[in-house]
């Protein structure tokens, strides 16, 4: 399941709600992606998420299609929020279940790979010095790469 | 034609989204993207350096040489930096 | 932190407690491993978690400061339960949080796969057939080898 | 010395914990076992295949050939298979 929202989400709800009475379900990864006050190297106030509705959700769904065919998950979840955030909010969550619990690592940090370089969103950055759109950074397409699997 | 602009592409051509009939020499992304830029202005700082511009059509990533059609919705943004 | 407890616990709370006001956190990666009702090839109806009092403690805590040490962690969580649980349950929490996402993830599979291979804790299932102890596999001793630094 | 047996090894020698006091001889834990061994019955049974046999001195894993000093805690158990 996805979802794109400008509201807060609670970590315990989505869990529950998405794996209570699974009991095939053997372990369960997530990730939550927060916002820090110390973005590239400098003092972050708040911050604002841009996205592309329509081609947003149209990517997670494709995403985790991908990683449903590629790990025998029990479940999934993507929540990603937009809008403007501050230092500590929540932003983005992935929740992965399955009987193995390799899968359920492997499958989370493919989906958090794969959303850092290809679901269309952009974040802006306030700090005391100015406002500034972030850039992509290299770290995160070479994470994603390896998920690759024509290599 | 749908154009759309994310991000630093929407600020600097002063544009979220537009319609638009380019001219019939216009048939990839990259050929789309020289007309633009004729437009001069924001549209030319905008697409100063490709490297930082991704495109999408129908909501799908392409590459410069895409072919365009009638209708499609094309989209201009910087690299993605959610999650 | 590291709590070994018969009681059940509460995934979104823990979150909270361990992360909340922390903004220079900017990843938080958990691991809930639960009691699948199809264990090592049988239908299980329950099983019993028995451990070793004072070793698992000192166990956990050396587990957790290794990944402290190896990984910019801002703060962890293990929380291990033991007694008799059943297909559905909660059995173990690790929570790992780091301004770095790829920390976050990394150090939360490295605490369960020591956990797998260290902690003293003995799993016993109850099935239809009868009563029986768990026995260690050797995918958890290669997913533990791999953290392994002399290799 | 104080013993302690764990899962099967607790069910085999029928003892969770025990106070003992091997003879001088006994040097390591694999003398320990071998002393052990000796008393016959669960034991005998408990220790036939030391490959799934894990020994904790004083909390800490340890090899077969550990030397034991007087006051230590032994544990004997299986491989574990918490998590």
């Amino acid at each position: 399941m996805i979802r794109v929202q400008q509201e807060d989400f609670n970590i315990g709800q989505e869990i529950d709600a998405l794996t209570s009475g699974n009991t095939a379900i053997g372990g369960i990864c997530t990730f939550t992606g927060t916002v820090r006050d110390m973005g590239s190297d400098r003092q972050v106030t708040a911050m604002t998420l841009e996205h592309y509705p329509g081609m947003t959700e149209k990517a997670l769904a494709e995403i985790e299609a991908e990683a449903a065919a590629r790990w025998p998950l029990s479940a999934s979840l993507i929540v990603h929020r937009y809008g403007r955030l501050q230092p500590g909010d929540r932003i983005v969550l992935v929740i992965t279940a399955s009987a193995h619990r390799q899968a359920a690592f492997d499958a989370c940090q493919f989906l958090m790979d794969w959303l850092k370089t290809k679901a269309p969103f952009w974040k802006k950055e306030e700090a005391e010095d100015g406002i500034q759109w972030v850039e992509a950074r290299d770290s995160d397409d070479d994470a994603a790469a390896r998920w690759k699997t024509d290599k | 034609m749908k154009l759309l602009y994310f991000a630093w592409l929407r600020e600097k051509t002063g544009v979220a989204n537009e319609d638009a009939s380019p001219p019939e020499h216009v048939i990839t992304v990259a050929d789309l993207i020289q007309w633009l830029v004729q437009r001069g202005g924001g549209y030319k700082t905008a697409f100063s350096d490709l490297s930082v511009v991704r495109v999408a059509v129908n909501q799908e990533y392409v590459a410069l040489d895409h072919a365009l059609a009638a209708g499609d919705e094309v989209a201009f943004f910087p690299p993605v930096t959610g999650g």
